[in-house]
This record gives structure tokens, C-alpha cells and sequence, in this order.
């Protein structure tokens, strides 16, 4: 197995410079999930990592061995392409064995594997079907197979759900966990999906506009961002972002306060609390926020209340099932302040709190 | 029941029924011809003279084998077998590989390399019938079938780019980078890959240059002169010349060189009409 | 610094430097004849003969107004223009017509239609030639520009369709479905979004159809006989037979001919790329 | 304005029946929302009311006018498409006009409403652009715009939003929202999305096969799903589905029981629970169903238990952020009976239940 290192690895195109100053240590075994919106570079990470594009900058070690001039068929890696790249000419047989054949000139060998592998996944049945007469969910289990056979040290994964359907996803998903535990393998994976990052990924490298944006477990990057982009990408809703204002032991929003003492009075900050973090109050006095109720938006498991506060955008509200709020109705919202989050307004960074 | 039926004939059928008739009447515009040749082959030109018209009865089947051994026809289908066969090898090789740079590659002057391929169409035949004499005679290539092999893969190869690329095009580039991935070079991906997937496309072009250089005839008079090395086209206008007077022979020649586009077109015309539409259907 | 640079000429520069002397050997293979038969046209047969590869100094631009007024030029210029424009624009029309049926209708037999008209490109011009001229003589359009023109539509109707079908199968079925909605009926929908949508394809026809047709000679050799109906390619052709030794002016009389060709392409040929490659680039 | 209906309308293509016996009631100024899996025959539906499919079975009427025969430009219908259809070859004004100009032939009149609309909708500075220079929110609104230029009886949406990336999805849905609110106009929109199914529909219509399962407002149909279909569509993750038998007073799950009765004993049904309905208990004797922990989904917000209960599927506990649970453990689940649903074994349907 092996140890995946980019080291401050960047990516031009023609002078644009599209992925930059990446660092990235995947360990032994690790399960890492690139996140990001589409055009953050993520996908361009991971072909790099591939050898499918040239590293502009920076070096790619994988076990401690340069790979920057390796070609892609020598770094002995593994990808699971969005689309499976499946090859339609070839039967499920030929193209898990496709691979294999290149490295292994024994037949029989390729062919126990091939028929292991295939057993392991459940495609036995299918081995002698061209992709085209196979369902989607069959035609990414090939794909995933085809990796598998080759044994290789390291898997890379790029979007490999995004064309199933919902339910097929989430089987998918668990099976990629199981499969990542039996094999041991150092897995990177590519998603703009955060259920996909969350509940997968040992660790989670969230990407924006080219730059690493945070590197952290699910649990780490969720409650306690490093900056407001982080903020605002994880979550649905994300986390409530609104500007406030230091005063003497207290942090005051346009309609409300929080006991947040240590910042200098007068220090403009962005606030950031998560919509269940937040919780509707009688007393005014204790409100973070108050405002008009403009949106419930009801989605059967919980509801969304949607606040405005003067502020650009609303703030957010989760809650249970039973909430009821009407429209046009004023709210006061609390919040317990160790839930709160701070940023620097300028630069976005979270701002560490000692309190 | 049956008249009530026809008394209420629907707008929608009348239309369908104008339709048939109409490719009917095309089918016979475009067939009739054809087929007139095609009688007039099993018949003397005595018989023709005294009914342009009538049906081929009594046959004269035997009138083949006096084409086929008296006219040196044995030769001239050889010559064309020969030629034809190699002149879409070599077509269909260079212009996939050719198909394959311009789809998967990005390089400079892509572009332009592409503009100058395709200039070549510009040029009026009888010009480049010039020039082509002229190369052919310092290349030591004039009336030698090596040298039309050549001239037809040049006349014949921007065309087979051209639909081959639009195929090619279409291939996902995540195919050749998972055979990357799976550990193969660019030339295996191109033979392995490329070439297997593109296929509806390659006989696309292997059938239509068939037909189209079986029945070339400008080029080959132009650049052979020995009888030996005649093509099918040049034998049949022999023939029209030696016997100016004997229309059922000419028929019967013109038959022999007929026949095998007819049959290759019978028998690979699904294929040829799927390739072509290919990136209609998708 | 510069010197150095050279002496460290990458394998990639390398393979650059040649691949960019093959395009230029290339260029010049091509386009060689015809800029011998552009200088030709310029010189008196005397100093051809003189020295055959010479530069045209001094130049005789006047012989090509000898060739323009003297050998009838005028004339098969204008027929020219006249015949091509016409079947050009009757391509057009109709092929597009038939392409977005193809495209987008579904009906019976569509199969079968298609196969029709494709299987007219299986006969070899010598067949059909015999076959028009008979059927061209019994409608009276034997030896008229009209007819020509038809048996010019004729001949260049399959692949016009088949090129603009390709591209209109493309169009997104919503446009035409959201043009219905907003009250359109099929033929405004063919005239204000099928057409203008198609513009790049339907350019390419223009361009690909104008070229060979203003080549055209067999078929105009055939159908017509009076020396004013004729256009340029059988007017160079009888100017090859009046001037066989005067070398000199069969220069200028090809050039005449060949002139438009070019400039067409010279200004159109970004937009000919563009609408073939269309497919490739999406 | 206007009612739509739709009254046993089926669709066949080439003899196999795509959409059968398909009754729904638009009411005038309703918000009416098709939801159902790909292939479920929605699109067909709102295809046959848009005019651009026959009708090959029932009547459609629009304000009691049978509709079958009218030609979709004469049925006063707008319709936004997926993919927008914006005509490529013309400006966001001459879009916006397209349909106005066929019916009115006063072209300062055309230009004052245009210009009215994209002024309501933001369009303004874009009107002589060309579609390929807008981005992907901009040309949803030319779509959305052409439609209300033309102030029809009945808009149809066909999955309107889901070429959006996430963020914008979000706004659009509120803006439809408000859009159905000021417009006051009848409105059909096609989604597989259950979130804007939920939070946009005055009631929704879920389809099967080609079949209307259920209609309803969207918390009818998310409390009480008329069959396991709606109950297995609805909700991510969706309803909890077990085999359980009823005894006397009691239904016994294959690990714990509820106390409902009523049912014949030794009758065997399904048994229906949401995940945010169950609860852990430490009293085994209290709980519906008692499991091993086999994955433990931490989505951020909230936390999913799959608990293996011997049945096909696993149990989902859907949980606050703070739920513990180690893999392996046994847990017992509980839920109050209220919300408990039952269903026909066989048929799937929804068993009435009197207590």
C-alpha cells in the first residue's frame, strides 16, 4: 500500500493558473475525499495524480518516489472514471481483464482473478455481457471491479455515483466503506457530494477556486471551519453567516446579542452559527436574532424556518417535524454560545476563540 | 365492412398512400435505367435493334463469357480488384490513424494541418489531373497501378478523414485514459481502442470507397495506357469505342462492372446507411 | 543565451520542425501544379517554351482578356454562374427540407426513404449518364440550362442531405417543441429556428456544393452541345481542343475557371471547416 | 384562469401502455407538483397536457374545454424546459418576444411588456445578449421569463432547476414560490426532487410506473403514504419497511413488538416507521425492533444508525448530531405507536387503522 504526498503541486493552463499550491498527505489505507464545487480544481487534482495531466508545479511522491515524469500506466493506480469508461466492444470478462493482461502474460492467472473478483462483486452472471446490456448500477460495479483486479496501490475515485439513481447511490456508498475496510487501500476520492465526504471519507480536503481550502476529519471540517467559504459550502442549509459587531463582553448582531467577551470593542466579525444550533426563544433579551418569519419550508422530516433580520440573506432555523411557525410572525432565536462560530469580515479566516 | 372502410379513408392514409407513389415513381426513375441495361446485356444487339424495349427472352447468357474472355475482361477485373483493395487498405489504415490524431490530440497547427488536408477539394479535377500526370511521370509512377493506387488514396482521403473524425470525435476521452490507466501505449489504444469502437464508421468508409473507386474512371484513363493494366471503367470504354455499334455487348460489359458494386451495396448497404447515421441516432 | 538555447532544442521542438516541413513539402505538392499553371497563364506560349518553369516577367494580362472575349468566355462564365447559383439554391431548399424531416419527424418507411435516396450513389456516372441523357431527351430539357441544373440537383442531393441531416438531428428537439408551444407551425419553425439554427452546416453545403458543381464537366459534356449554353469547364475544354499547341493560353483559359473556385475558398473556408468540424468540436 | 383535468388518460407508444388511468384536478391557482422516479410517466403526463404528445386514452380539459384535439399552440399553455430551449440564434428580447409576436401583432406592445417582464425578473441589462453569453441562472430566467411574457392560462415546468448547481437551486425554488404567489396562475411542475416537491407544492401528485400513486399536500403524503411505494419514495432516508405478523393486541416485529391491535391474529402485514421516529431504549421490552449497529452515518447536522435486525434492509435511526453509537453495538428501538404505519403484505396499500 502506499502514501500518496503532493507537495505544493499547482496546474496552468496556458498561464491560468487552475489548481495552486496544493499540499496533500494521504496516508497508508486513508479514505480522502476531495470536496468542492464543480471548477475547484479537485477533479484536476486527482488527474494529476492519475498522470491524465502534467504537474505544472510542485512534486507528486507516491511511497516516497517522485512520479511527476512517471506515465500513468506506471504508477500502478486504479481510477473509477464519472462516466466508467467501460470499453463497449469488450465483454464484462475482457474488461476487468484488460488491465491484468497488460502486466500478466499468464492467462490462466488473469483469468482466476478475473473470475475471483467477479465473484466477490456479484458480476459472475454478467461475465459474458457487453456493457450496453447492462443496468447503470452493473455497468459502475464493472468499473469498480475493474480496478479491484489489478491489485493496485492506490485507487482513485471520480464521481463514481453521481449517474445512479438516489437508492443505488446509498447501497453504493456503504459498499465503497466496506470495500475500503477489507481491501486496506489508499482510496482518493473526488465528490462535490458532502453526504458523499461526510459519510465516507476518513478524512475530508475541501478545495476552492484552486486552494486547499481545509484538510480534516468529516466531524472537524463540519464544526469548525476554517474559513466562511467552508462554512457556507458544508451543511443544507449551510451555516447562517451575518456580520456583528464587539462590544464590551458581548457580540452584537443587528437584532440581538451573544455573550462572546476577548474580542477588541468596536471589531467588526462574521458570525456563524448552525441552522440546528439555533432555537426559538420567548425572551428577547437572550436572542441572537430576531426578525419576521418569511419561508417554512416543510420537508416532512424537519422544517426550515426561514427569519430575515435585515441582514442580506435570512437566517436559517432547523427544526423538529412539529414546528409551526406563520409566516410574517417575529421570532427571537437563541443559541448556546459555544456553538457560535467567528470569522475575520475581510479575510474570511475563522477566528479562535479563548474565552 | 371492407368498402365502408375504404369510403372513409383517412386524410392520414390518403398522404401515405401519395407518399408510396412517389418513391415508387423515384425507385423506377432512378432503377429504370439499370434495369434497362440489365436486359439488354442478355440480349443481342439484332434483338435490341428490332425491340429497344422488349424482355430478355431467349437469354443470352453466354454473351458474358465472350465479354468475360474475348475483351480481356478477366484482366480488367483483376486489375480493379487489386487496385481497389489496396488503395482502401492503405486509405482506411492512414485515415483512422490520421481521424484518431485530429479527435484525441491537441497540437499546434491542428487547425491548419486540417484547412490544408481539406484545400485539396478545391481544386478542379482536370487541374490536378496536370499535376498528378506530371508527378506520376518523375516518380516513374505513370501507367503503373502502384502509381493509382497512390492517386486514389490522395483523392479518396480527405472525405475518409473527414467522416472518420466526426466518429472518432464522438468516442469519450475517458476510454482512452482508462486504457491509459489499465497500462497501455498510444499505439495499442489506438489499434485496441480507437479502432474496434469506430468501427460502424470504418465500414462506412471502406464500403463507400469501394463503390466510389471501382467506378472511377477520369484518374485511371488519364495515368495508364497499357491494356494490362486497365481498370473495370477503362475496359467498359474500350469496349463503348471497339464496339460502337454492337449496343448489347456494350450492355453486357457495362454489367460486369455493375454487378459487384450492386452486390456489395445489396449486401452492406444496412451497415453502410447505420455508419452514416450514426451521429444522427447517437 | 540564444546560442545556448538552440544547442538544448528540445526532442518535442524537434519533431515540430519536421512536422512543420512536411506540411510545407505537402503545401507545395498541392498547390505546386497550380501555381505553374497561374504563372503559365501569364506568359506567351513562345516563352514557355522558352523555359517551361519561368517567371511571368513581363506579364501578359491582356490574354486574359484574348480568352474572355474571343473564346466566348463571357458566355460560359455566365451560364456558369446562372446553373450553379440555381442548383445551388435549389439544394439548398430542398435538402434542408428533407433534412429536417429526416431529423425530426418520425414516420413510416423513413428507413426505406433514406436507403432510396442514398442507393443512387452506387451507380457509376457512366450508367447514369446512359439514363439521363435518354430521360433528359424525352422531357425536351436535352441540351438546356434547365436541365442541367436539375441533373446537377440530382447528382448532389444525397450527400446535401445527408451532411445537413447530421447537423439537424443535433438541434435539440425542445427548441422545436418550445417554438410550438409559443404558437408556431412546422413551417415557420423549419424557416425561423431549424434554418437559422443550422446556418454553419447549411453554409457548408453552400460552399462544398458551388465548388464541385462549378467543376462539373462530365455530365455537361454529355447533356449539352450548343456552344452558348455551355459552361467554363467545357468551355476550357474545347479551348484544350481549338489551342492544343497554344500552351500559353489554355493556361489562361484554366485560370478563368479556376479563379472563383479559389477566391470562394480563400474567404468561406474558415466557415467550410467550421461547419465540417462542427460535429467533432460540439 | 384555470382547471386543469385530466380524466383516465393514458399513453401508449407502440402498444405497451406508458402512462394508465391517470386522474388529477389542477384547481385553479394551484401550485400542482408531479413527483416520481425517472420514467414514472410524469413527463409524459405534463407532455400530453403541453399538446406535444397525443392523448391516446381519457380527456383533457382545461376549464372544462376538452383539450385531446387542440394543438399546443392553440391550448394557452407556457412551458419551461429542462433544458431551457432558448433559441440559440436569437437575443434574451427576441426570446422573450418569440411567442408574444405570434399572437400580437402591435410590435410596441411586444416591446412593452418584454421590457416589463425583464424588468420584474432582472433581464434588463441582458436583453441583446445572446444565450451562449448568459450563465446558467441567467438562462433559466430567459426560459422562465418567455413564459410569463406571455401570460398564459397554465405553466408547465419540466425539471426546471436541475441543471442549477445547489446554491441556486435553493433561491429559484423560493423565488417560483413567490412568483406562484404574485402570478396567482395554475401551475404543473415535473420534478424526481422530493425537497421541491415538498417545499413548492400546494399538493402533490406521486407517480408509479405510469400510474398516479397518491395525491395530496406534501404532508399528507409524507405522514401517511397511500402504499410502501410513497413511503419508500418519500423521505432521504426513506420510511423504515419490516414484516411484522399481528398477535393478540400486539404486532410483533421479528425482535420487539407495538402495541397496536385490531388486526386478525396471525395476520401478516408490513410495518412502516420514519427514522426520526424511533427512539433508543434501554428497556427491551419496550422495543419495536433490537439490533446490532453495523454503520454509523455522522452527516454533520444529524447522525444516521443502520441497525441490523435480521430483516432484509436494516433499521435507520436518523438522530441529532450528537448521537453515539459504536459499531456492533446492540441497540433497542422504540417509537410511539401514533406513528406507526401498516400496509397490505401483498398489495402495499396503506391499511386503515382504527385503535
Amino acid at each position: 500500500m502506499a502514501v500518496v504526498k503532493l507537495e505544493d503541486v499547482g496546474k496552468l493552463y496556458g498561464g491560468v493558473r487552475a489548481v495552486r499550491d496544493v499540499n496533500i498527505t494521504v496516508e497508508d489505507g486513508e479514505f480522502m475525499v476531495l470536496l468542492g464545487p464543480s471548477g475547484c480544481g479537485k477533479s484536476t487534482t486527482l488527474r494529476m495524480i492519475a498522470g491524465l495531466e502534467t504537474i505544472s508545479e510542485g512534486e507528486l511522491t507516491i511511497d516516497g518516489r517522485r512520479m511527476n515524469e512517471v506515465p500513468a500506466r506506471d504508477r500502478d493506480i486504479a481510477m473509477v472514471f464519472q462516466s466508467y469508461a467501460l470499453y463497449p466492444h469488450m465483454s464484462v470478462r475482457d474488461n476487468l481483464g484488460f488491465g491484468l493482461k497488460r502486466r500478466q502474460k499468464d492467462r490462466a492467472l488473469v483469468a482466476r482473478r478475473v473470475a475471483e473478483v467477479a465473484e466477490a462483486i456479484g458480476l459472475t452472471p454478467y461475465l459474458d455481457r457487453k456493457p450496453h446490456a447492462l443496468s447503470g448500477g452493473q455497468r459502475q460495479r464493472v468499473a469498480l471491479g475493474r480496478a479491484i483486479v489489478r491489485d493496485p496501490k492506490v485507487f482513485l475515485f471520480d464521481e463514481p455515483l453521481s449517474n445512479l439513481d438516489a437508492a443505488l447511490r446509498v447501497s453504493t456508498r456503504a459498499e465503497l466503506v466496506r470495500l475500503h475496510r477489507e481491501l486496506g487501500a489508499t482510496m482518493i476520492y473526488v465528490t462535490h457530494d458532502q453526504v458523499e465526504a461526510m459519510t465516507m471519507g476518513d478524512r475530508v480536503c475541501i478545495m476552492d477556486h484552486g486552494e486547499v481550502a481545509q484538510i480534516g476529519t468529516p466531524m472537524e471540517v463540519y464544526l469548525n471551519p476554517a474559513n466562511t467559504f467552508v462554512a457556507a459550502f458544508l451543511g443544507n442549509p449551510p451555516m447562517n453567516l451575518m456580520p456583528a459587531t464587539a462590544a464590551e463582553g458581548a457580540l452584537r448582531t443587528g437584532t440581538g446579542q451573544a455573550p462572546i467577551a476577548g474580542l477588541s470593542p468596536g471589531r467588526r466579525v462574521t458570525l456563524g452559527v448552525r441552522p440546528e444550533d439555533l432555537a426559538v426563544t420567548d425572551d428577547p433579551a437572550r436572542a441572537l436574532v430576531s426578525g419576521r418569519v418569511t419561508q417554512v419550508e416543510a420537508l416532512g422530516a424537519e422544517t426550515l424556518i426561514h427569519v430575515a433580520t435585515g441582514d442580506e440573506k435570512p437566517v436559517i432555523l432547523r427544526s423538529g417535524r412539529a414546528a409551526q411557525a406563520r409566516l410574517d410572525e417575529t421570532l427571537h432565536l437563541a443559541a448556546d454560545p459555544a456553538a457560535l462560530r467567528l470569522f475575520d469580515i475581510e479575510t474570511g479566516r475563522a477566528i479562535s476563540r479563548e474565552m | 365492412m371492407a368498402r365502408s372502410d375504404r369510403a372513409r379513408l383517412s386524410p392520414a392514409a390518403l398522404r401515405m398512400t401519395a407518399l408510396l407513389l412517389l418513391i415508387a415513381l423515384y425507385t423506377a426513375y432512378s432503377a429504370g435505367p439499370f434495369v434497362w441495361v440489365a436486359m439488354m446485356s442478355l440480349r443481342t444487339t439484332t434483338e435490341i435493334a428490332a425491340s429497344p424495349y422488349g424482355l430478355p427472352w431467349p437469354a443470352h447468357p453466354e454473351k458474358f463469357a465472350a465479354a468475360w474472355f474475348d475483351s480481356n475482361y478477366d484482366t480488367y477485373f483483376a486489375n480493379s480488384v487489386g487496385i481497389v483493395l489496396a488503395a482502401v487498405a492503405i486509405l482506411t489504415v492512414v485515415g483512422a490513424m490520421a481521424a484518431h490524431a485530429f479527435a484525441r490530440y491537441r497540437f499546434r497547427f491542428k487547425g491548419l494541418i486540417y484547412f490544408v488536408i481539406f484545400s485539396t477539394i478545391i481544386f478542379p479535377p482536370q487541374v490536378t489531373v496536370i499535376g498528378l500526370f506530371q508527378t506520376m511521370v518523375e516518380f516513374g509512377l505513370y501507367n503503373s497501378r502502384v502509381g493509382l493506387v497512390l492517386v486514389y488514396v490522395a483523392i479518396q482521403l480527405p472525405i475518409t478523414i473527414y467522416i472518420l473524425e466526426a466518429f472518432f470525435a464522438r468516442i469519450p476521452r475517458d476510454l482512452f485514459e482508462a486504457a491509459r490507466i489499465d497500462g497501455y501505449g498510444e499505439w495499442a489504444i489506438f489499434w485496441r481502442i480507437s479502432m474496434p469502437v469506430a468501427l460502424p464508421a470504418i465500414s462506412t468508409t471502406v464500403i463507400l470507397n469501394t463503390i466510389l473507386l471501382w467506378n472511377e474512371f477520369l484518374y485511371a484513363v488519364v495515368l495508364i495506357t497499357d491494356d494490362d493494366k486497365r481498370t473495370l471503367p477503362l475496359g467498359v470504354l474500350r469496349f463503348l469505342g471497339d464496339q460502337l455499334e454492337d449496343v448489347g455487348m456494350i450492355a453486357t460489359g457495362l454489367m460486369i462492372a455493375i454487378v459487384p458494386v450492386v452486390l456489395i451495396y445489396v449486401f452492406f448497404s444496412e451497415r453502410l446507411i447505420q455508419g452514416m447515421t450514426a451521429g444522427a441516432v447517437k
